[in-house]
C-alpha cells in the first residue's frame, strides 16, 4: 500500500500537533510545580503549626478513637472501642472535662498499619483532637508513633504489650513486661514448674516475650524446652501439639493471638493435654477470646492479666454493671477493655490538674496521678509514662470466667526496659 | 524469496495415550507442490500437520529443505519459514487487519524496531493486503471480517511471514462458491514460489486446484497421485464406502468435519 | 479525511480518532490529557488540598502507579497478575532499608534491630543499601529482576491464565510470611516504620511532604507516558495478539513467553517503584501492604476503571482508594460491602470497566447524530 | 518411630482435612473451570450452620450428625444462587469470574459478622471427638486424635461418594460430558444448564460439608474461609484439572509435606518451603499431575 493513502497523511499531522502540545504541556507542568513549591515555602511553616494544633475553642472538646472496626483485628478492638465511648459517656454526663463535654470521633484503622497511621494524620490534622486512645497491635503502634510524636499530640495505649519502648506522646495504660510476663514466669516458679514450651504467633511481641523468658528461665533454672511461631491466622496446629506433647514440659507458655488460639487449644486437647498434665498460660486470652474458643477446651487453663471480670472491687462491680447495661448481658468485660476505661479517666484527670489541655502541659502533669480503677488503683509514672499495675494469674472456668488464683499482692511500677532486672541485663 | 524447498516425511508417529493417531507416515511433498490431504474424520490430517509444526510431539523424521524439524519448538519451527493456519480462522479479532499482518510480518525485528510505533505500512504487507484483497479493509479490527475474509487474513498472514511452506487446514470450510474459487486462485498463485500443503473435505475445490493428492486413513497413507489417480484407486473407495462408487464417497467425503 | 483544526474539530477528532485505531496513538486529544493532567497534579490538588489530603493523594497516586503496570500486564497481556505486592514491597523495602540506615546514622542500627535483634552490625545484605545510588536502582531493578526470574520459569513452561493468578497469589502470601519471619533483620509484622528523614530532607517538615508528592505526581505520568508508548508500539500490538491467542502468535515464529515476560517485568518495576515513593509519602512499608489482600486490591482499581485503558486504570485505582478512605471514615461495614459489590459489577456486567462507559456514551451519541455507529470498541480500544 | 508415625498420622490428617476443602473445588474448578474464590465462605456457611444448630439441638453429637447434610443443602444452595445469579455469566471469562467471586467472598464475610457478630463463635464438639485413641502406649504413647480419624473418614467417604455419582449415575454421566464436550452434550439433549447448576450445587455442598468438619478443628468465624482457600486452591492445579484422583494425592502428599517440614523446621519456614516445592512442581509439570489431553487450540 502506498502511504499516499488519507489516513497516513493526516497521521503526520496529528504527530505535529500532539508534539506541540505536549511540550507546552510540560512546560506549563514545570512552571506551575515550581511556583507552587516555592510560593509554599514561605507559607508552610505557619500554616501547618495551626493546623495540627488541637481544637480547644467551643465548649466542647473532640478526642480521637482509633481502633479497627474491620479486617481481622475487629473482633478485640471494638470491644475497645465501646469501652472507650462508656467511659467518655460517663464523664459527660459528670459533667466533663474542665466544663467541656467529650466528643469522639471514631476511626478505623482497619487492622491495616499504614491505615493507622493515616487516621492518626487525619484525627489530629483535621479533627484537631486533643488526645487520641486506642490501637491494640505493636504493629499499629509503631505506625501511628512517628506521627503523635511529629504532631506533638496525646496516645493512650490500652494493651498489653512487649514494653521496650517509651515515647514521649504516648501514654502506655496496658501491662508492660514486669507487670505480666515476668509475674507469670514467677507463679509458674512457685508452682515448681521447671520446664516450659514456648508457643507463639509470628509477630513483634510473642518474639520479645519469649526473648524475656529465654533469660528469665536462664537465670532461674527453668529449661526451655522448645520454641514454635505459627504466621498470624494459621490454624492447623497438629505437629506443634505433637511437638509440644513430645517434649514432655512442665508448662506451655502460650503468646499466640486471635484465630490460632482456636485451633490450638482444640488440638491440645485432641493431642490428650490437659490443664492437669500441662497447663499453659496464655497472656492473650480474655473473657472474650474464652467466650470464642469455648470453655470446653480451656476449662482449668491460666491467663496472665492485671484484670478479669471477676476483680474484686466497688469499683469494678459498677463498670461491669455500666458496661453490660450499655452492651449487653452476654458481653464480657476484659483486661484491655478496662484499660482503655481507665485511660479516658487518666487523661481527664491530667487535664484537670494541669487546667489544660495542652499536651506539654497534661505531660507535665501527669506523674502521680491515680485512679480508682476497675482493676485497684493505678498511679501514673510520670517518667516512663506507662502505670503502676497489679499482676493477676487467673484460672478459666467451666462457666467461660477467669477466677483469679494469684496476684502480685501491690501494684508493680512499671519497667519497660526491664532496668530493674539484672538477669534481663542483655535483652537490648 | 528464497529458493523452493520440498517437506521429506519418514515414518512418522504420533501417539497420546496408548492410541496412534499417526502411524507410520512416509510424505514427500515436492517443491512448489500445491498438495492436497485428504481422508475420513479421525485420518490424522490435522495431528500430522500438529507434528510438522511441533506442536505435538512425534517420532521419526521430518525434513524441511534439508533440515530436521522434529524436536524443535514451535516458534523456531515458524522462523524456519513454515507457516500453518487451523479449522477455525484464527486471527488477533481486536486488532486491525493491519496490525495483524504487522505481526505476522515482524518475527525477525529487532528489540527498537518492536518498542516504537509502527510508521507507514511495511512493503510486503501492503503487497500482502492487494494479494488477498484486504486493502480496503486495511483499519478495521479483524474481529468485523466476514467469516472467508479472516481465512484470507490468515494466508496473508502466512505471506508477509514468508514462508517457504503453507500448511492450511480446511481454507475454504463455510465460503460461498466464488469465494471458493477465489482462494482456489489464490493458493495456484501462491504455490507458483512457495510449497503449499491443504487440508481439504471439499472434493470439488480440490479437483479444481489440486497438483497433487495424498490420501490419509487412520494414521496411515493410503493412496498418493494426481486426482484422477487417487480417485481411480479401488483402496480409496473401499475405505470411504466400502463398496459404493466413488461419485458418493465425494458426497460423504464433501460432508465438513464437525 | 482533512486535518481538523482546533478548537472547532474537538469533536470530530473525538469520533476520528475512534473510528481510525491506527491513529489512536497518536492522538491530539492524549496531548490535551496529558497537560490537563499535569496542571491538575500540580497546580489545581496542591492548591485546593490540605496538607493532610494532598498527602493521602499522594498514596493514591502510588495506587495508580501500580494500576498503570497492571493495566499493560492484565489488560493489554492477559495476566491477572495477583502478585503485585510482592514487587510493591520489594521496591519499598528496598527504599525504605536505605532511609533507615540513613536515620540510623553512620556505624549505628536502624532502631528496630536494637530492640529485637542480636546482630552487633548491619547484616550483609542490607549493606548494599548504605549507597544511595544501590538503594534507588534497587527499588526498580530488584522487582524486575525477580519477575523476570519468575517470569521466564512460569511463562516458558506455559503456566498461563488461572494458574499463573493462584501461582502469583502464593507467592505473595509466601513473600509475607518469610518477611514476617524474619523480625531481627526486617521488623517482622511491623515493617520499617518511623522514617525521618528522604535523602537528607526532613519529611516531618510539609514542604518537603509537599516535595514527595510532586515527585510521585510527575513519576506517575512517566510511567503513564512509558505504558502508553509500550502499548502503542509494535510489541503494544503483540501483547494482545499474545493476550488472544498464544499458539497463533507461537505460529508467527515468535516466543510469547518473551513478550509476556517483558510486560510482567515492566508492570514489576512499576509495582516497584512506587512501593519506593509510596515510603517516603506515609512514612511506613510493611507486610500488611504485601499479602494477598492488598495485592488483590490493587487490582481492584484498574478492574473497576477499565483494565485495558490507561486513563480508566489510573481513574480507577484513586478513586477506589479514595472511596475507601471517605467510606471507612463513617461507615467501615459499609465499605465492605461496597468494595465487594464494586468487584462484582465491575467485572460481571462492565468487563471493560468504566472506560467503557465513554466509548458506549460516545456511541449512541454518534448513532443518535444519525451518522453510521462506529464498531463497538473492543476492550483494548479505548485509550 | 512414633515420632516419625505420629508425623505421618498428623500429615495426612491435614492432607484430609485439605483434601475435604478442595474437594468441592475439584468439581468447581476442576470440572468446570470456574475459580470460585467464594469456596471458602461456603465452607464458612457450613460451620455456621452447626453452630445454628447446636442451639436447637442439645446433643453435640446428634448436632454435628443433623449438621452434615443441611450444611451440605445449605451451601449447595448458596452456591447454586451464585451460579444462577453471576458464574453462569461469566463461563468464557474464569479469570473474571476469580475477581467477581472474591468480591462475593468480601460480602459475605461481611455478611457472616453482621449476622453472628466480628468474634469467632464457638461450637461444642461430642466428648467422644474431643479424645484420642492410643496406638502405642508406654512412655512415649502415639496417640490419634479422634477429631481427626473422624475427617479422615468423612474425606474418604466424601470422595467415593463424589467418584460413585460421577461414574455411575446418570446425573455424574451428564457432568462428564458437559465437561468433555459442552456443544456436543447440548446437541444430545442435555440442558447445559441445568448441569452447570447441580454441578455448583454438589461441589457448594461439599464445602459446607468441609465446614462442618472444621468446627472440630478450628476457629469458626467470619475470616475463616479466607485462611484455607489458596491453600486449596493450590491442591487442585498441582493436583491437575479435572482429575479426582489428582486432587485426592496431592491433598495428602502436601499435608505429610507440610507436617514433615513443620516437625523439622518452623511453621513458617514450611509454608514457605511447601510454596516453593509447588512452584518448582509446576516447572516440570505445569498442567498438574494428572492431566486431560485435549487438541484443542488454547
Amino acid at each position: 500500500m502506498s502511504s499516499g493513502s488519507s489516513g497516513f497523511s493526516s497521521f503526520k499531522g496529528s504527530r505535529f500537533s500532539r508534539r506541540r502540545v505536549t511540550a507546552g504541556a510540560a512546560a506549563l507542568a514545570a512552571v506551575v510545580a515550581l511556583s507552587a513549591c516555592g510560593a509554599k515555602t514561605d507559607a508552610a511553616g505557619g500554616s501547618s503549626d495551626k493546623a495540627a494544633k488541637a481544637d480547644t475553642s467551643g465548649d466542647t472538646v473532640k478526642v480521637g478513637l482509633l481502633n479497627s472496626l474491620s479486617g481481622t483485628m475487629a473482633i478485640s478492638e471494638v470491644t475497645v472501642r465501646d469501652s472507650l465511648k462508656l467511659a467518655i459517656e460517663e464523664i459527660n454526663a459528670s459533667g466533663g472535662v474542665l466544663g467541656k463535654k467529650i466528643k469522639p470521633i471514631s476511626e478505623d484503622g482497619a487492622s491495616d498499619w499504614p491505615t493507622f497511621a493515616e487516621k492518626a494524620n487525619k484525627l489530629i490534622k483535621e479533627d484537631r483532637v486533643v488526645a487520641t486512645f486506642g490501637c491494640w497491635t505493636s504493629a499499629s503502634r509503631k505506625a501511628v508513633k512517628p506521627v503523635f510524636e511529629k504532631n506533638k499530640s496525646l496516645l493512650f495505649y490500652p494493651v498489653q504489650y512487649e514494653g521496650l519502648e517509651e515515647s514521649p506522646y504516648i501514654f502506655y495504660t496496658g501491662a508492660t513486661t514486669n507487670q505480666q510476663i515476668v509475674p507469670a514466669l514467677d507463679y509458674l516458679k512457685s508452682e515448681g514448674k521447671k520446664s516450659i514450651y514456648l508457643v507463639g504467633s509470628d509477630y513483634v511481641f510473642p518474639r520479645t516475650a519469649n526473648k524475656i523468658i529465654k533469660a528469665y528461665a536462664k537465670a532461674n533454672g527453668m529449661k526451655v524446652l522448645g520454641e514454635d511461631y505459627a504466621p498470624l491466622g494459621s490454624t492447623e496446629f497438629s505437629t506443634i501439639a505433637n511437638k509440644v506433647k513430645a517434649s514432655k514440659a512442665d508448662a506451655v507458655f502460650n503468646t499466640l493471638n486471635g484465630d490460632s488460639n482456636v485451633a490450638f487449644f482444640k488440638e491440645y486437647k485432641s493431642a490428650g493435654l490437659t490443664a492437669k498434665s500441662m497447663p499453659v498460660v496464655s497472656v492473650s486470652i480474655a473473657e472474650e477470646e474464652v467466650k470464642s474458643i469455648g470453655s470446653q477446651y480451656l476449662a482449668g487453663q491460666l491467663t496472665a492479666w492485671n484484670y478479669y471480670q471477676t476483680t474484686t472491687g466497688e469499683a469494678n462491680t459498677e463498670f461491669v454493671k455500666a458496661y453490660k447495661a450499655k452492651y449487653g448481658q452476654d458481653k464480657p468485660t476484659s483486661d484491655p477493655m478496662e484499660a482503655a476505661y481507665t485511660s479516658v479517666y487518666l487523661w481527664k484527670a491530667m487535664v484537670e490538674k494541669a487546667k489544660s489541655f495542652d499536651p506539654e502541659k497534661v505531660k507535665a502533669a501527669s506523674d502521680g496521678i491515680t485512679f480508682d480503677a476497675p482493676e485497684g488503683k493505678v498511679t501514673v509514672d510520670g517518667a516512663s509514662q506507662h502505670i503502676y499495675k497489679t499482676a493477676r494469674i487467673g484460672k478459666i472456668g467451666s462457666d467461660g470466667l477467669i477466677e483469679q488464683v494469684w496476684d502480685s499482692g501491690k501494684a508493680i511500677k512499671p519497667d519497660p526496659y526491664l532496668k530493674g532486672y539484672s538477669w534481663a541485663s542483655g535483652l537490648s | 524469496m528464497s529458493e523452493l524447498s520440498g517437506l521429506e516425511i519418514r515414518q512418522l508417529r504420533v501417539s497420546f495415550d496408548g492410541f496412534t493417531a499417526v502411524d507410520g507416515v512416509d510424505l514427500d511433498v515436492r517443491p512448489g507442490d500445491l498438495r492436497f490431504l485428504i481422508g475420513p474424520n479421525g485420518a490424522g490430517k490435522t495431528t500430522l500437520v500438529d507434528a510438522v509444526t511441533g506442536l505435538v510431539k512425534a517420532e521419526g523424521s521430518v525434513l524441511f529443505g534439508g533440515d530436521e524439524l522434529l524436536g524443535r519448538s514451535v516458534h523456531n519451527i515458524a522462523r524456519s519459514g513454515i507457516g500453518r493456519t487451523f479449522q477455525t480462522a484464527t486471527v488477533f479479532e481486536e486488532l486491525t487487519v493491519l496490525q495483524n499482518l504487522d505481526i505476522a510480518a515482524g518475527a525477525g525485528r529487532g528489540m527498537l524496531t518492536m518498542l516504537r510505533r509502527r510508521k507507514g505500512v511495511p512493503e510486503s504487507v501492503g503487497r500482502a493486503l492487494e494479494t488477498v484483497g484486504l486493502a480496503e479493509l486495511a483499519d478495521s479490527p479483524a474481529g468485523t471480517l466476514a467469516h472467508g475474509q479472516k481465512q484470507w487474513l490468515e494466508i496473508g498472514m502466512l505471506l508477509v511471514q514468508d514462508v517457504r511452506l503453507l500448511l492450511l487446514d480446511e481454507p475454504v470450510a463455510g465460503m460461498s462458491h466464488d469465494e471458493r474459487q477465489a482462494t482456489g486462485e489464490l493458493l495456484e498463485r501462491i504455490s507458483e514460489d512457495r510449497t503449499v500443503v491443504v487440508i481439504e473435505h471439499d472434493m470439488d475445490f480440490m479437483r479444481s486446484f489440486a497438483r497433487s493428492v495424498s490420501v490419509l486413513h487412520a494414521g496411515k497413507v493410503l493412496s498418493e497421485g494426481t486426482v484422477t489417480e487417487v480417485q481411480a484407486d479401488p483402496k480409496v473407495q473401499a475405505v470411504y464406502l466400502g463398496h459404493a462408487a466413488v461419485q458418493d464417497a465425494e458426497l460423504i467425503l464433501a460432508e465438513p468435519e464437525a | 479525511m482533512t486535518e481538523p483544526t482546533a478548537p472547532k474539530g474537538t469533536t470530530v477528532v473525538a469520533e476520528w480518532v475512534v473510528k481510525s485505531p491506527v491513529l489512536k496513538g497518536c492522538s491530539a486529544r492524549a496531548a490535551a490529557g496529558f497537560a490537563a493532567a499535569a496542571v491538575a497534579l500540580f497546580a489545581l490538588a496542591p492548591l485546593a488540598l490540605s496538607d493532610f489530603r494532598l498527602g493521602l493523594l499522594a498514596k493514591y497516586l502510588c495506587t495508580a502507579m501500580v494500576a498503570v503496570g497492571i493495566c499493560l500486564a492484565w489488560g493489554r497481556g492477559g495476566l491477572l497478575t495477583l502478585g503485585q505486592g510482592v514487587f510493591f514491597g520489594l521496591g519499598g523495602y528496598a527504599m525504605a532499608m536505605h532511609l533507615k540506615i540513613a536515620d540510623a546514622g553512620p556505624g549505628n542500627l536502624p532502631d528496630f534491630m536494637q530492640l529485637y535483634g542480636t546482630a552487633t552490625e548491619l547484616p550483609w545484605w542490607w549493606r548494599p543499601f548504605e549507597n544511595p545510588l544501590f538503594a534507588l536502582a534497587a527499588t526498580v531493578l530488584l522487582p524486575m529482576a525477580v519477575a523476570a526470574i519468575l517470569g521466564s520459569f512460569i511463562f516458558r513452561r506455559r503456566v498461563k491464565g488461572a494458574y499463573f493468578a493462584i501461582l502469583s497469589q502464593a507467592l505473595t502470601a509466601a513473600f509475607a510470611i518469610w518477611l514476617i519471619g524474619q523480625q531481627a533483620t526486617t521488623g517482622g509484622t511491623n515493617g520499617l516504620t518511623d522514617i525521618q528523614g528522604f535523602f537528607g530532607y526532613d519529611l516531618n517538615d510539609p514542604v518537603n511532604q509537599r516535595m514527595v508528592y510532586f515527585v510521585i505526581a510527575a513519576a506517575l505520568l512517566l510511567l503513564i507516558a512509558l505504558a502508553r508508548q509500550l502499548i502503542h508500539s509494535r510489541y503494544g500490538e503483540l501483547l494482545v495478539a499474545v493476550r488472544d491467542s498464544e499458539e497463533r502468535v507461537r505460529f508467527l515464529g515468535y516466543n510469547p513467553a518473551n513478550v509476556k515476560l517483558v510486560a510482567y517485568v515492566v508492570a514489576a518495576g512499576m509495582a516497584g517503584l512506587a512501593g519506593a515513593l509510596f515510603v517516603p509519602a506515609v512514612g511506613i512499608i510493611s507486610p500488611a501492604m504485601i499479602g494477598i489482600v492488598p495485592s488483590i486490591e490493587f487490582v481492584i482499581g484498574a478492574a473497576v476503571g477499565g483494565r485495558a485503558s490507561l486513563v480508566g486504570a489510573v481513574l480507577g485505582a484513586v478513586g477506589v482508594a479514595w472511596a475507601k478512605t471517605a467510606l471507612s471514615e463513617e461507615f467501615p461495614a459499609a465499605w465492605t460491602y461496597f468494595q465487594g459489590l464494586l468487584f462484582i459489577v465491575a467485572l460481571a456486567f462492565l468487563p471493560g470497566g468504566l472506560a467503557s462507559l465513554v466509548g458506549i456514551v460516545r456511541r449512541r451519541r454518534a448513532a443518535r447524530a444519525g451518522g453510521e455507529p462506529s464498531p463497538a470498541l473492543p476492550l483494548g480500544e479505548a485509550a | 518411630m512414633t515420632v516419625i508415625l505420629g508425623q505421618t498420622f498428623t500429615g495426612i490428617s491435614i492432607g484430609a482435612v485439605l483434601l475435604l476443602i478442595a474437594l468441592g473445588l475439584s468439581l468447581t474448578f476442576g470440572q468446570m473451570n470456574v475459580i470460585n474464590m467464594a469456596h471458602g465462605e461456603f465452607i464458612m456457611a457450613g460451620a455456621y450452620t452447626t453452630y445454628v444448630l447446636q442451639k436447637s439441638i442439645s446433643g453435640a453429637g446428634l448436632s454435628l450428625l443433623v449438621a452434615l447434610p443441611v450444611a451440605f443443602l445449605v451451601a449447595g444452595a448458596l452456591g447454586a444462587l451464585l451460579e444462577w445469579l453471576l458464574i453462569r455469566r461469566l463461563y468464557l471469562r474464569p479469570l473474571d469470574t476469580l475477581l467477581v467471586t472474591w468480591g462475593v467472598s468480601l460480602m459475605l464475610q461481611q455478611l457472616a459478622r453482621d449476622i453472628f457478630g466480628a468474634p469467632n463463635v464457638q461450637t461444642r464438639a461430642p466428648d467422644l471427638l474431643t479424645g484420642n485413641i492410643t496406638i502405642i502406649g508406654g512412655d512415649d504413647p502415639l496417640t490419634f486424635a479422634n477429631s481427626r480419624l473422624f475427617i479422615l473418614g468423612l474425606a474418604i467417604a466424601a470422595v467415593v461418594a463424589l467418584s460413585l455419582t460421577l461414574r455411575m449415575t446418570s446425573l455424574g454421566r451428564r457432568i462428564r460430558g458437559v465437561v468433555q464436550n459442552r456443544d456436543l452434550a447440548e446437541v444430545s439433549g442435555i440442558s447445559t444448564e441445568r448441569v452447570d447448576r447441580t454441578a455448583f450445587f454438589i461441589g457448594s455442598g461439599l464445602a459446607g460439608v468441609a465446614g462442618v468438619a472444621l468446627t472440630l478443628v478450628g476457629p469458626i468465624g467470619p475470616t475463616m474461609g479466607t485462611n484455607i482457600i489458596i491453600d486449596a486452591f493450590l491442591v487442585i492445579v498441582v493436583g491437575g484439572i479435572g482429575q479426582l484422583k489428582g486432587t485426592v494425592i496431592v491433598a495428602f502428599v502436601l499435608g505429610v509435606l507440610q507436617s514433615v517440614l513443620e516437625y523439622s523446621t518452623t511453621v513458617s519456614v514450611a509454608k514457605v518451603l511447601v510454596l516453593v516445592a509447588i512452584v518448582a512442581f509446576l516447572q516440570w509439570r505445569p498442567q498438574g499431575l494428572y492431566t486431560l489431553r485435549t487438541r484443542s487450540l488454547v
